[in-house]
């Protein structure tokens, strides 16, 4: 076909139609969670898939994130290829026992006799004035645990075709999706039909300094990056995508080629997943560096209601750009 | 007075003013909240006054209150002022909980309301726990613990029940049964609909009462909470009720018919103690509207008093992360 | 065959046999743990064979078994082979998981066997899930879920309960109540110690049975799947039953008495049930020393095939903690 | 009194003493778990303490980890000082969402209005071929969770005087028992009658290179400090013992001093407490490195269950030596 329009639609619309697309592709698929029906979704991104599909295949739970994920876990092994949906990362605490100690588990204690292909998505983040116990950023902390792939998709495009990857996954995958991206918009390049979810993805080439990032700090770093061209400085972009495993190869490169690098996570910084990429870079790239490794992430607190207070919790693409400047153009 | 309750117009006249105030203050939420003074999540416990009203009347100042995320109505019913609450909201300094926690987390150590919370289910294991400090420390004092049918369906439910049975906790258990969690009828997520039911699994004493008549909530507290200060252990009140607006702020509501809706509406809590009083004369036209005109006068200076609510420094953020000693 | 049960010498024979198999294997566990050749935790199933045997008894090849940490009778009575659970337990590769699951981890994809789980109440919403997959995919499979009843106090089994119950799954839920979680004796536990009570609250069919006697499981577990099968949903049986030695290996065992065990022991299903068969001439002295000496030589059997057993090269530590396919 | 003899016992009996001090000490104080009571706890900690205190300050609870949990969060809210026992940490993830989303959220959420003066104590760490879901170390992941006090008794003093001083804490602290450090023994300095939760302490001074490490892997650490100092390495050790809070002044210290640094930590590597450290010190001490950083860490696996296998997961006093070596005698 000779390259048709590109397509425009928002992250919610993405995310619905990676759903349709996979329950239309393979019977074994169902989705199962709190209000993923009637509802629509508590972001409204299963909207209609009910009509669509019927109460066997869209399954409405009662609120009981545990059973929720480990009956999940068990369909998985059963031979089906469930779509989870746990409303949001805060609540996915409460399906923890489940996540770690049987779907992370249970293929390498077994032996390899089963395997868990399972999906679960949750939406993540903060930005809403949702306050302490909807506002979590998670992903970088379920990071830690082996076994699982952890995907952050930031852009329409991850958002659109991640899931079908992740339904290819033997692993159990977690998807987490950012609450302000939902209504954000972008293309789809026609000649693209599918993603991978084991690379990082360069977004803005750029010679000075690597910004490494994801999710909703995707946006705020390529503003940061525009920013920086208007000031000489050329700021490289790279999208992390997966973060669990991470991408070692497309960090290191850019990383070895900018020699300067800045990681931006919404996750709390002890222990987040920018802590492992700076500690990976100091183990294995130290010659390489020219300067120190600068870490942008959430505010150690638990996320306050009040706009400024959240606005000041969270990363900020001036916070970015005052690091850039300061690794570029040290005093 | 076990059960007994004598109705005469100051008591009726008092639970009208009570769930006025309550109805009025969220009338004046959604103006905001349109008007983007009040962001967020925004739960209405419109339809649903005579609960926390009703089970006010049988509290204490000794005792403790955990809501939920839907908490507005059990803020003005334990007697916090809707300024502070206003200021919350608005997410000022002079908020109750310092604009930290907004419409979802109302705190206030004064009248031991120990926050909305919004994970379903996940106050009932605190409730247990302040329920057990009372034991000990405060003795006869109850934890009043209120939740949405919703939350049976969590395991921390289950724990919780079992634990404050096992060791006789002055708890009093609230289900405000709106029938729906979202917009997940209550068919689809319990296999016994009947939520008191669940008490008697653990053995532990349960009703179900008309949850759209604070009198009938008013008696069936004051019995369940005579019943725990005697010591008998935790009480279940399954309250059968309705909420009258979306979830949220945002809700197609296709989940359930305006027929629904409707035919709930005709059993409006408020509307009816208001024609009831009035036709009883148990209060005059001049009465109602007194009242209400003070509610209004309320409702205006809790508004001009978040308007002139300050914002926290952002300096401030970690303040509190850690606390530098327990308050007293 | 609803509830009817043809008990000739042949079933008979064969009920001991599989008991008999169980406290045998274990007998030898016990040196060798002793003989530091099994290591970790060792929880015995010593006087609770019939639950498993009885139950097994009622299952076909197409339905699954989610177990606990107590799992040995299970996987024997399932049908895995001495020779890999004893491999498995010695920690080789020949081991019915490779030697990475030890005692309390044992899988088996061929007959399955969906693992011994050491979360207490962690298998519960795994079978569900299963038995969501089977009714689907496997229609009149049914998932066998065993646990203690210590399970009961955790969340996720009313989680379970309440999900199966609502989609009509699957699942025979099998509660191996022995009284005791541990150190902890079911009257402090649980607030209505009648575990099978619990499937009330859920609309669930449950029923208690004496799980000292392989017979009345079975005959139980056959109405239980029956119904299962005709697509009724769950079903829940409560079997009575106890643990004659400790937990775990080490276990003062202060939290009862050496009366309590001594009674329980009277009514040792192993002995009652070659007792009885010897006295009712439905089983020979031959025939005894015959089944005994077959026992003995399997178990040596695999005591020999788990020595001769190799080690998984380190270098494998890695593998499947990722998985490269889905086996089929 | 003139100095008597240094006082010998398990760090298992130095748990009991601590627990047995503080209800003796403070009558708000009481002990709640699964098994702590008639069992003895299951790792026999609170032997003999029902039979002294009574079944009201022991307190045997059903198998319920969340309400376990939430009521000692409860408790403490409400004047209480509740010991709380998760008998392992693996357990503990059932009891996340109230460890998260009440107790370490609510003093911020509520402005300040309430505290949460709970102690959690949880048994850690592999080592006795318990297999994959009784041998997670998630006391660094729990270090990611602002609000928390996170402790890591490495040592028999550690173990008897850090319960006392956690008590004093107004917020809720998880302090994690190495399951193989329990019948270590170790000597008690009579002049010595509490300690501090604020500071990581060095356990051996060394000029050459810093290994910085916690709970079983500081025993390990130790052994490979002597074994270099064979071999002409002067290795410092520092025992971190406060994940949460970090002690940066006593780390940076030490790693400006010996300018290379190696993190011992029986956590899975990626996301662990020593990728934080690392982040950190490539933050702030950029400079003053002279060799890349090293992270000794657990492998990134169910632990499994053969002793060779779970061996080969677990942090080794090899590994420290050969990275030891490797940084400051590079080839
Ligand atoms: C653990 C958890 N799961 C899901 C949610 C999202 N959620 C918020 S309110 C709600 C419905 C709760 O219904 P119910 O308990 O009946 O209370 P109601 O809103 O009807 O008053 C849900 C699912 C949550 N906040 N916490
Ligand atoms: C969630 C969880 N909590 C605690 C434990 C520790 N533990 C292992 S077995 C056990 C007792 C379980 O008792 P029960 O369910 O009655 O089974 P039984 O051992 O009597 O067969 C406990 C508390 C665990 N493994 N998992
Ligand atoms: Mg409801
Ligand atoms: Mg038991």
């Amino acid at each position: 076909m000779n390259d048709p329009a590109p397509l425009r639609m928002t992250y919610r619309e993405a995310c619905k139609q990676a759903i349709r697309d996979a329950l239309i592709r393979d019977p074994r698929c169902f989705v199962m969670g709190e209000d993923v029906g009637r509802y629509g979704g508590c972001y409204a991104v299963t909207k209609g898939l009910l009509d669509e599909f019927g109460p066997e295949r869209i399954r409405d739970t009662p609120l009981a994130e545990s059973v929720i994920a480990g009956a999940g876990i068990g369909a998985a092994i059963g031979g089906l290829r469930p779509i989870v949906e746990i409303m949001t990362c805060n609540f996915s605490l409460l399906a923890l026992d489940q996540i770690m100690n049987n779907a992370a588990t249970i293929p390498h204690m077994s032996g390899g006799q089963f395997a868990v292909p399972l999906v679960i998505r949750m939406a993540t983040g903060g930005g809403r004035q949702l306050a302490a116990q909807h506002s979590h950023s998670l992903e970088g902390w379920y990071a830690h645990i082996p076994g699982l792939t952890v995907l952050a998709p930031g852009t329409v495009e991850d958002a659109r075709y991640m899931l079908a990857a992740a339904l290819e996954d033997p692993n159990p995958v977690l998807i987490f999706e950012h609450i302000v991206l939902y209504n954000a918009e972008g293309e789809l390049d026609p000649a693209v039909a599918a993603v991978d979810i084991r690379s990082a993805r360069v977004r803005r080439p750029g010679r000075d300094v690597s910004i490494l990032t994801y999710g909703n700090s995707l946006p705020k770093s390529l503003a940061a990056a525009e920013q920086l061209a208007g000031e000489g400085i050329d700021a490289e972009v790279v999208d992390l995508r997966v973060l669990r495993p991470l991408d070692n190869a497309t960090i290191f490169a850019s990383v070895a080629r900018t020699r300067r690098c800045i990681i931006v996570d919404e996750g709390w910084k002890s222990g987040s997943i920018s802590a492992e990429i700076s500690a990976r870079l100091a183990e294995d790239l130290f010659f390489e560096l020219d300067a120190p490794i600068r870490r942008i992430c959430t505010r150690e607190v638990p996320i306050p209601y009040a706009a400024h207070m959240e606005e000041a919790a969270l990363p900020s693409t001036a916070q970015i750009v005052a690091a850039a400047r300061e690794l570029v153009r040290p005093q | 007075m076990s059960g007994k309750l004598k109705l005469d117009s100051r008591l009726g006249q008092h639970l009208l003013r009570e769930m006025l105030r309550i109805r009025r203050f969220e009338a004046k939420c959604v103006e905001l909240y349109q008007a983007q003074k009040i962001r967020g999540f925004l739960h209405l416990y419109d339809g649903e006054e005579a609960i926390a009203v009703g089970v006010m009347q049988a509290l204490e100042a000794r005792d403790a209150v955990v809501a939920t995320y839907r908490d507005h109505g059990h803020a003005i019913a334990r007697g916090i002022g809707m300024g502070p609450i206003m200021a919350e909201m608005f997410g000022k300094l002079e908020g109750c909980s310092r604009g930290r926690g907004g419409s979802m987390h109302l705190f206030d150590r004064a009248t031991r309301l120990l926050g909305g919370n919004a994970i379903v289910g996940g106050g009932l294991p605190l409730a247990v726990g302040t329920a057990l400090a009372d034991s000990q420390l405060r003795p006869g004092a109850v934890t009043a613990c209120f939740f949405g049918e919703g939350a049976a369906g969590e395991g921390e439910f289950h724990e919780s029940m079992n634990l404050a049975a096992l060791w006789r906790l002055p708890v009093l258990f609230v289900c405000e049964n709106n029938l729906y969690a979202m917009g997940v009828p209550l068919e689809i997520a319990e296999a016994d609909t009947d939520i008191f039911h669940k008490a008697q699994a653990y053995r532990m004493p349960g009703e179900q009462v008309d949850g759209m008549n604070p009198v009938t909530v008013e008696v069936a507290a004051r019995r369940a909470v005579e019943s725990i200060r005697a010591g008998n252990g935790p009480y279940f009140l399954e309250c059968r009720t309705y909420r009258f607006r979306a979830h949220s702020m945002f809700d197609a509501q296709q989940y359930r018919t305006k027929e629904e809706i409707g035919r709930w509406k005709e059993r409006d809590p408020v509307a009816r103690m208001q024609a009831w009083l009035l036709e009883s004369h148990m209060m005059t036209g001049e009465e109602l509207a007194a009242i209400e005109a003070a509610i209004d006068a309320e409702v205006e200076a809790a508004v001009a008093f978040a308007e002139a609510g300050t914002w926290e420094d952002a300096a401030e953020l970690e303040r509190f992360v850690r606390m530098d000693e327990v308050p007293q």
